[in-house]
């Protein structure tokens, strides 16, 4: 039963779920898009800002558990939540038909994300894995009227839906093996050699939690719905939905020794050097940025699954680590792609065309761009640099040569098309095709997208006290 | 009850292959339903009559009335002439054969991992369930609450028709 | 505190140079080139007054030295510090930065703010590798110089067909190094947790490092990590596909701190880092980093000769001179060292001089291609005979700072690996054989055109005549140059003569 | 007072030097010539100045330590012996007067300023190279003067020609360079020291005589001296060196840098007493070389090219000299040799300036009454180079090298040496008849334009024709002291014998010549026209084919290699990654074909997989 | 009798999932594939309740519950979606959504 102290703990995502009734009801009342945004920004931020306080409460209500992975996870979803709800507002200005739903659909997506790094119990995992997928569904859909949006949108939800049973079948065979739903009874139920079923189940979960993280051989849908989507639910896609599922991966394997066992450390293995070879070679002519992102976050789960396989007491700091460089990275390309496009304009400014020259006419944007894939590529000086230290480090520490040896050349891949769109930023040739010209967007934008760049900027020179404080949660995660 | 359990079972895998194979919309919908009705039927042999009886209403009583509505609100009709790609084998041999596959890979593994324990018909009841639902598992019934509330923001804004006339024929010709 | 500015001022004044474009177009010019000349300044009052007799023992290890904790949390540190070696080729850096600038002042009349901006971001990359003595530190600069660069190739580079061309070498450029220097990560992160596990420490501090102990089978593989690093750098064939193309592409001022700085790094990184950490995994890989030494020697040289295009050509012989530099850094003799370290300053002259002179060719003749030139000598005043100058020191005449380099080098090999140093002079003949055949080509024969061209300006002849200075009183009394990396080269040469003892009981 | 003499003789040429090289063209004909020859002729004066304080006793110092890393420690160190000073005469005095010839010569010529600087600086780096105290310090004017020689004979650029005979001469003799550079770290690594006084003193006490590594030492400091001085087999770029300008050709590559590998073997004399078959080599060699220039300078139509055949010819009488112990006979044969042959190139050089430049023998003839000065030059230079008996300067240098032959009891050497002296004689007579006698065969020849400047045309004819006589042979100061003794100390017996056999092979070579060129003239044209006469021409004429076979064995395959390589194997194989990575993005993106169908059955395919794979290999566990 | 073996009912569950997703992957119009993912969705919940009766425990059946709202949920959605696609494109065939690839 919930006490008092488990509300506390429960506040983040009481607050965002709240605030999306409270949208709701706005929207019945009366439809404004402006102050929808604002609503949706100051749940987002009060959330964040009751995060010390809920961590601080011993809360336990069953079926949750919050430690320092659900407080990390948390932090980060509703960090991109809050940054993807200032962009909307810019991004959404130029939408002909309601905007208000976007927001309502957003925070019903955080609060998913939010139950999903606290669940600690299959029923909570598929349910908040759901409550994040569904809102999606209508997100990438949003602008159903241009034809892009609508085919990402079916896409992904039949694709999702299909992942979406494989992960059902997978906890069914699992409970019934074990009778728990619980993580950790279930990981004390089957303790002993693995069972098939088990082994099967694990499996079958991991082709739907794959099918999230856009893992080679369930990644088809990532580049349809990456371009096609509305560049804000893109991110949330490749932000909060991609950390979310992973965190919950990444729990489910410390928790259960199952997926310790060495058949499936194999197979996470295999699937992420496919991944992250995949990843990078898909990429490497594409000339739609959207597209490339999404390939390119094929390639970056890939890497990050040698957290999962690795595990140790670096993992959960790595993990941290990499998921906010990572994030932080993709958002501000993603903002930059908000910034220039719109739906005003149609279809998004996606092609790598139209950014040709971006430096000379917006530099800011460009530097920010070039910021961005050059964190992706895990170049010094950005944030991407440490979290590509932290998964090297990692891999050579757990003395995984071969996953050593995939994110390197996984890397080196990755670096041509990465490249490839930093270039194109700067070029400057007679009768090039101007860009989208920058329209004046909002002063919340232009300070969503400041914060980023000085982000991506200070994790990449001073990450020490991030670090610290991903260590710090870590450390307490490991705890409990 | 053995034999309630496997006949309907039968029931269900033929009401599904004829889901899967036919071409009339209405038939398929029709198939639907009584393959739905079939594993409610399952769930009643199984002593899980709150389980059958919701399979029955949920499933069969209002999402397929959903379909029903949908395919009259198109006026669907069977697809006149029969797709030309179904008798061409390479069209769903590979699908056939991966499913198939799948489903041998599934029926060993099953197999392999014998936990033998049957099923003996004991009764679960709806206050069992409703003490679960709403005990510990309260927080989940508030997330499936906002999820169907997602879902049903996504579908009106989604079902929403083209306003304008025109908005449609610029849609289309774009 | 000082090495710190060394390195910030350089990006500091890269910041400042594309804010000043707004000011003039000049301005970003004169804030780089007294950037530049700063860095110069202060390595040259820090040689002048520094004692480089008494560094390098355990009482004082380094000249100068400056260290912050950067992230605690892996021991990682922001460790400067400078001995001879290093403060030679930060004056070097400084100087031929100045160079870089002052070359492009009419050659560069786009973006001129952002050009400096990246020009500057480079030298103080190079600056910090000079510097950093933490590995991962180091490892940074040694990325950070990558993307200015990048720029520099991609952005301003020579356009020769529609565009993609130079693209394409800067994207290989820095694929190259970039794939290199991960191989290098995971060699220093290897290093660590060896050192980690065996002592319970993690730390990226040299000094610490410099003492591991890592089992055998590993640390040839981690050796080797840091080897093709550098051999990528340097570059060794057969990691040499990307110099060419980005040398043919690079603006000038590229080209010169490609040729004059960069490729240094590699040596620097293989005399501080490589052989020091590994001393007896380098001495037993050292018949076949020569092996490839020599290979390159021959194979650019033979290459060299192949060329059209002069900046190709240059580039070739790059890789022919680097393979001396490869053969004196793995025969740990004291001599080949010191001489190695003559090479890589005279080689930053000469082919420095080298691309200055191509890109002041082709800003009159306006082609890169030889077959297109010819008989140049009659048209372009002092130019020719410079350019006779610069290759003569390239093939190693004497009395210029290269031969003495390359014959340092032999004759300090020549004692340890004399068939090495046979098949090596060849390269004396094969460097006589393209050097004059460029000349023979570029001013030789008849004037495809008639007509004058103009003579250099004060500008030109300036830095013609500051580097002819150099490389002579470099060729002609290089000890005070010595003087300064002797305390740096003894160990090393020592350390490498002396490991196989060293696992037993030196440490 | 003497170190300051010696100083200025070398800095003054080089102050010349660079004061032209940095001129950039600023400074007229007049006043490069005037900087030009003056240098070396103030270089001269100090040398006269040198030789008059000159104690006997051979004096050293260091300007600076060069590089002192351990052991190695050349330094940048002079010393001053009667052998340097000899050389420091020859190369100063005849470099002077040469200098001064040139001024007449080159008159009118574009790029003065650049020959006078290239000279002044060959002239700087020839007395480094004579004067340096270390091996190294002397490679580095051994190079000098080949650099030199490059830009010299390069010097009338726009030919494509001289370029390609400039780029030759550099290559060959610096293949010969590496040799002796290989010398250099054999010598430094076993004797610990590069300084020539201390190289000598060690050689003995590390070495045995006649060992392996003395041996390889001496061979390879010989390849040096090979390339450098034209000698078989690294003789091939003499010839074409005659591309550059007259002057150059007399002062180069005749009287002093091509002498520079007779100087090398004898300054380290005591190394090759140590190597015995070297010796022996070095000798051979001489032999062989100056027996195929011989017969060379027989068949060449270019005076010029006769005139290097035997350069060629005569070092190789030095070599022979060398091989057989006589020192000091081949540097006495160095002198003579410089005079005489400096005063043939000059007086050729007069005889093409004043035939606007015709310098193809069948298009001359007849210039003996027009050309008065350079024909008394030609005879008195042809009269020492084919030995003369006791007028000539040569005769006395020719005669010592092949009594000392016959005195050590190389008598296969000595029989070379007396065929050659046939020779010389035969190619000697060819060449003065072709040029001053007969009938004139061309307009350029019928109408030539003597040379009248008495200053810069005539005295320094008229010096080296003085020089070439007996006179020369008296300036010879004797080097006995400075090198290990004879082999003829022991005993003269039989020189008086000796003499008239030489002088008899002289006469024969004249008389021959005098029969078969006037009176037998048509019967030889006849002989030579075809047949087997006519082979032997074309053989002697291409040097017995020595260029055509390099051209076969080395500089074809070479070009062939270059052509190969050219575009980087090493590269495109490094590329293969790169190709492999399209391809595979080729494979990939054609998956990624926009139909959900296939999407999904992609990811199905994925699961099953993933499952056959777990029932297969954990199925059987449980 | 003895009673249902549990893997009985779970095969049966199979057999559904299977036959589901070959229509998935059979099926191009898609009213079919969402009811073959209809299928997926009950077989999965077919196979929770196996579960949840055989070890007695009523947790099974909650989830079930929870699966039937995804079902309800996921088919609103998706038929909204494929009105859509009948108003743009006048049929139901899922291959007229591909202009998205490589």
């Amino acid at each position: 039963m919930l006490t008092l102290i488990d509300l506390v703990g429960l506040l983040p995502l009481l607050i965002v779920a709240s605030t999306a009734v409270l949208v709701m009801l706005g929207v019945a009342w009366r439809r404004h898009h402006g102050g929808t945004a604002a609503v949706t920004v100051s749940g987002l931020a009060l959330a964040l800002a009751s995060l010390p306080l809920a961590s601080a409460a011993p809360s336990s209500p069953p079926l949750m558990i919050f430690d320092g992975l659900a407080l990390m996870g948390s932090a980060l979803v509703l960090v991109s939540g809050l940054f993807i709800a200032a962009m909307s507002h810019g991004y959404l200005a130029g939408y002909r038909g309601p905007r208000e739903e976007f927001y309502l659909l957003l925070l019903c997506a955080v609060t998913g994300a939010l139950g999903l790094v606290a669940s600690n119990h299959l029923a909570t995992l598929f349910i908040s894995l759901e409550l994040l997928s569904m809102p999606l569904y209508g997100m990438v859909a949003y602008s159903f009227r241009t034809e892009r949006s609508l085919e990402a949108g079916i896409k992904y939800l039949i694709l999702s839906a299909a992942a979406t049973a494989f992960l059902l079948f997978g906890m069914a065979l699992i409970y019934a093996r074990t009778g728990h739903l619980e993580l950790t009874a279930l990981a004390a139920g089957v303790a002993g050699s693995p069972d098939p079923w088990i082994l099967g189940g694990a499996a079958l979960l991991l082709v739907g939690l794959g099918f999230k993280l856009s893992i080679i051989p369930f990644h088809q849908w990532t580049p349809d719905v990456y371009q096609g989507g509305l560049a804000p639910a893109t991110t949330v896609l490749a932000t909060v939905s991609k950390l979310a599922v992973f965190l919950v991966l990444l729990r489910l394997v410390l928790v259960a020794p199952v997926f310790g066992s060495g058949w499936l450390l194999g197979l996470i293995s295999l699937l992420a050097l496919l991944s992250m070879f995949g990843g990078n070679l898909l990429a490497l002519f594409q000339p739609d940025l959207k597209r490339l992102l999404g390939y390119s976050s094929i390639a970056h789960m890939g890497y990050l699954l040698v957290v999962v396989i690795v595990g140790g007491p670096l993992a959960l700091e790595t993990t941290g680590v990499y998921l906010f460089t990572y994030i932080v990275a993709t958002m501000g390309a993603f903002g930059v792609i908000m910034h220039v496009s719109g739906t005003g304009s149609g279809e998004d400014a996606s092609g790598l065309h139209h950014y040709r020259g971006l430096f000379w006419h917006s530099p800011w944007l460009a530097a920010l761009l070039t910021l961005s894939m050059l964190s992706l590529a895990g170049i010094p000086l950005t944030a991407g640099f440490f979290g590509k230290f932290y998964i090297i480090a990692l891999g050579v520490e757990g003395s995984r040569w071969w996953l050593v040896g995939g994110i390197v050349i996984g890397s080196v891949i990755g670096l041509f098309y990465y490249l490839r769109v930093i270039v194109t930023l700067y070029l400057r040739e007679p009768g090039m095709q101007q860009a989208v010209a920058d329209a004046g967007r909002g002063r919340v934008e232009k300070l969503a997208l400041l914060i980023v760049a000085v982000s991506i900027l200070l994790l990449g020179i001073y990450p020490v006290p991030f670090i610290d404080w991903v260590a710090g949660l870590a450390w307490a995660a490991r705890l409990l | 009850m053995e034999l309630g359990f496997y006949l309907s079972g039968l029931v269900a895998v033929l009401a599904t292959v004829g889901l899967i194979s036919g071409s009339s919309p209405v038939h398929a919908v029709v198939y639907l339903i009584v393959s739905l009705i079939a594993v409610a039927l399952v769930f009643f042999a199984l002593g899980a009559p709150f389980a059958g009886a919701l399979e029955i209403i949920v499933y069969a009583g209002a999402i397929m009335v959903l379909f029903v509505f949908v395919v009259m609100m198109l006026n669907l009709r069977p697809e006149a002439k029969r797709d030309p790609l179904w008798q061409r084998p390479g069209y769903w041999l590979g699908p056939s054969l991966l499913a198939l596959v799948l489903l041998v890979a599934l029926v060993a593994l099953i197999g392999d991992g014998q936990a033998g324990m049957t099923i003996d018909g004991e009764l679960i009841t709806a206050r069992d369930i409703g003490l679960t639902l709403f005990g510990p598992w309260l927080i989940v019934v508030e997330l499936a609450a906002i999820l169907l509330l997602a879902a049903l923001v996504t579908a009106s804004h989604v079902g929403r028709r083209n306003k304008p006339r025109g908005n449609r024929n610029r849609g289309g010709t774009r | 505190m000082i090495l710190f500015w060394l390195i910030l001022i350089p990006f500091l004044g890269g910041m400042l140079c594309w804010h000043s474009e707004r000011w003039g177009e000049q301005a970003p010019r004169w804030i780089a080139l007294a950037t530049m000349l700063f860095v110069l300044a202060v390595s040259v009052v820090l040689w002048a007054g520094g004692d480089f007799s008494a560094y390098g023992t355990g009482e004082r290890p380094w000249l100068l030295e400056w260290r912050v904790p950067w992230i605690p949390r892996f021991g990682i540190e922001i460790h400067l510090a400078l001995d001879g070696l290093s403060l030679i080729l930060i004056a070097l850096t400084g100087f031929l930065g100045a160079l870089a600038v002052l070359c492009s002042w009419k050659e560069i009349v786009e973006r001129v703010g952002f050009f400096h901006l990246n020009l500057l971001f480079v030298l103080g990359g190079v600056v910090g590798v000079f510097l950093a003595l933490d590995l991962l530190l180091f490892f940074l600069f040694w990325e950070v110089m990558l993307v200015p660069m990048y720029f520099l190739i991609a952005l301003w580079g020579h356009s020769g067909s529609p565009g993609q061309t130079r693209i394409r070498a800067a994207t290989r450029f820095f694929i190259y190094t970039q794939a290199s220097g991960l191989l290098m990560l995971v060699a220093i992160l290897a290093l660590v947790f060896v050192h980690y596990t065996s002592s319970g420490e993690i730390t990226f501090s040299y000094d610490a490092l410099l003492n591991a102990d890592v089992p055998d089978n590993l640390s040839f593989w981690i050796m080797l990590g840091f080897f093709i690093a550098f051999a990528v750098k340097l570059p060794v064939v057969p990691f040499h596909g990307w110099l060419p193309d980005a040398h043919a592409q690079a603006p000038t001022a590229g080209s010169v701190d490609l040729a004059g700085i960069l490729l240094k790094t590699a040596a620097y990184g293989m005399l501080r880092f490589a052989i020091p950490l590994f001393p007896e995994q380098s001495q037993a890989f050292a018949p076949v980093a020569m092996a490839l030494g020599v290979v390159g020697i021959i194979y650019g040289a033979v290459l060299a000769c192949g060329q059209q295009d002069i900046k190709r050509l240059i580039a070739y012989a790059s890789i022919s001179h680097m393979g001396f530099v490869l053969i004196a850094v793995y025969s740990g003799s004291e001599l080949a060292i010191q001489g190695a370290i003559v090479l890589m300053v005279a080689h930053a002259f000469s082919s420095a001089a080298l691309f200055i002179l191509s890109g002041q060719l082709f800003e009159r003749i306006h082609t890169r291609d030889m077959r297109r030139m010819g008989g140049l000598w009659g048209r372009i005043p002092v130019l020719p005979g410079v350019t006779l100058f610069f290759l003569a020191a390239s093939l190693g005449m004497p009395a210029t700072a290269n031969f003495l380099g390359e014959f340092m080098v032999l004759f300090g090999t020549f004692r340890s690996a004399p068939v090495v140093v046979v098949i090596a002079s060849a390269g004396l003949v094969l460097g006589a054989i393209y050097s004059l055949l460029m000349m023979q080509r570029v001013h030789f024969g008849r004037e495809q055109q008639p007509g004058l061209l103009a003579g250099p300006d004060v500008r030109e002849y300036g830095m013609m005549l500051a580097l002819i200075g150099l490389t002579l009183a470099v060729g002609l009394n290089p000890q005070p140059l010595l003087d300064t990396t002797a305390s740096m080269v003894r160990p090393v040469a020592d350390l490498f003569m002396a490991g196989p003892v060293r696992a037993g009981g030196m440490n | 007072m003497m170190m300051a003499a010696t100083l200025l003789s070398f800095l003054l040429p080089l102050a010349g030097a660079i004061v032209l090289g940095f001129s950039g063209g600023r400074l007229g004909p007049r006043a490069s010539a005037a900087i030009g020859v003056g240098s070396v002729g103030l270089a001269a004066l100090a040398t006269a100045w040198a030789l008059l304080t000159f104690s006997g006793d051979s004096q050293g110092f260091t300007l600076w330590t060069w590089v002192s890393v351990g052991e190695f420690q050349p330094t940048m160190g002079v010393v001053v012996d009667r052998l340097s000073l000899v050389m420091m005469s020859i190369i100063t005095g005849v470099g002077f007067l040469i200098h001064l010839f040139a001024v007449w010569y080159m008159v009118g010529d574009a790029g003065i300023t650049r020959f006078y600087a290239w000279m002044n600086l060959f002239v700087f780096s020839m007395l480094v190279l004579v004067l340096a105290d270390n091996l190294l310090l002397l490679f580095l004017g051994w190079e000098g003067v080949g650099l030199c020689s490059y830009g010299l004979i390069g010097y009338y650029y726009q030919n494509e020609a001289n370029g390609r005979a400039a780029f030759k001469a550099f290559i060959v003799t610096r293949t010969g360079d590496v040799f002796l550079a290989l010398g250099l770290f054999l010598i430094f690594v076993e004797l610990g020291t590069l300084d020539i006084g201390l190289v000598l003193e060690q050689a003995p006490r590390v070495w045995a005589e006649g060992s392996v590594t003395a041996n390889l030492a001496a061979l390879l400091v010989l390849g040096g001296a090979l390339g450098k001085s034209a000698q078989v087999p690294l003789h091939t770029w003499l010839p074409d060196a005659m591309a550059g300008p007259t002057p150059v050709s007399a002062l180069i590559h005749a009287a002093t840098m091509v002498t520079a590998g007779v100087y090398l073997i004898a300054r380290l004399n005591g190394l090759f007493l140590l190597a015995p078959d070297v010796m022996w080599l070095v000798g051979i060699i001489g032999a062989l070389s100056l027996l195929l220039a011989a017969f060379a300078a027989l068949a060449q139509t270019d005076i010029k090219r006769v005139l290097a055949y035997s350069t060629m010819s005569q070092i190789g009488y030095m070599f022979l000299a060398l091989g057989v112990g006589a020192f000091d006979a081949a540097i006495f044969h160095l002198m003579t040799h410089a005079f005489f042959k400096a005063l043939l190139f000059l007086s050729a050089g007069a005889v093409i300036i004043s035939c606007h430049h015709e310098q193809d023998l069948s298009r001359l003839g007849g210039l003996w009454r027009k050309l008065p000065v350079a024909y008394a030059g030609f005879l008195a230079g042809g009269a020492s180079l084919v030995a003369l008996p006791l007028v000539t300067a040569g005769f006395f240098s020719k005669d010592e090298i092949l009594w000392q032959a016959m005195a050590s009891g190389h008598y296969g050497l000595f029989a070379a040496g007396l065929t050659g002296a046939v020779l010389t004689g035969l190619y000697t007579v060819r060449l003065i008849l072709g040029i001053f006698h007969g009938q004139p065969r061309s307009d350029h020849a019928r109408h030539p334009r003597p040379g009248t400047s008495p200053l810069r045309h005539h005295l320094p004819l008229a010096i080296l024709a003085v020089l070439s006589t007996f006179v020369g042979a008296w300036l010879y100061p004797g080097l006995e002291v400075v090198f290990p003794p004879r082999p003829d100390d022991a005993t003269n017996a039989g020189h008086t014998l000796f003499q008239f056999l030489a002088t008899g092979a002289v006469l024969a070579g004249l008389a021959l010549a005098g029969w078969l060129f006037l009176a037998r003239r048509r019967w030889l044209d006849a002989k030579v026209g075809r047949g087997l006469g006519a082979r032997l021409w074309i053989l002697f004429n291409r040097a017995w084919g020595f260029d055509a076979l390099f051209d076969r064995t080395l500089v074809r395959p070479w070009q062939t290699l270059v052509r190969v390589l050219r575009f980087d194997f090493i590269n495109l194989g490094m590329n293969l990654p790169a190709v492999i990575a399209r391809l595979c993005n080729a494979g990939l993106v054609r998956s990624q074909d926009g139909q959900l169908r296939t999407y999904a059955k992609v990811m199905v395919f994925g699961a099953t997989v993933i499952l056959v794979g777990l029932v297969m290999t954990q199925g059987g566990g449980a | 009798m003895t009673g249902i073996p549990m893997e009985h009912g779970l095969i049966l569950a199979v057999i559904l999932f299977s036959l589901g997703l070959a229509g998935l992957m059979l099926r191009r119009s898609m009213l079919f594939v969402l009811m073959s993912l209809e299928v997926m969705l009950n077989a999965a919940a077919l196979a929770f309740v196996v579960g949840s009766t055989a070890w007695n425990q009523p947790e099974g059946q909650a989830m079930f519950l929870l699966v039937i709202t995804l079902a309800a949920a996921e088919a609103s959605v998706g038929l909204a979606l494929m009105i859509q696609l009948y108003q743009r494109f006048r049929s139901l065939e899922l291959h007229e959504v591909s202009r998205m690839r490589g």
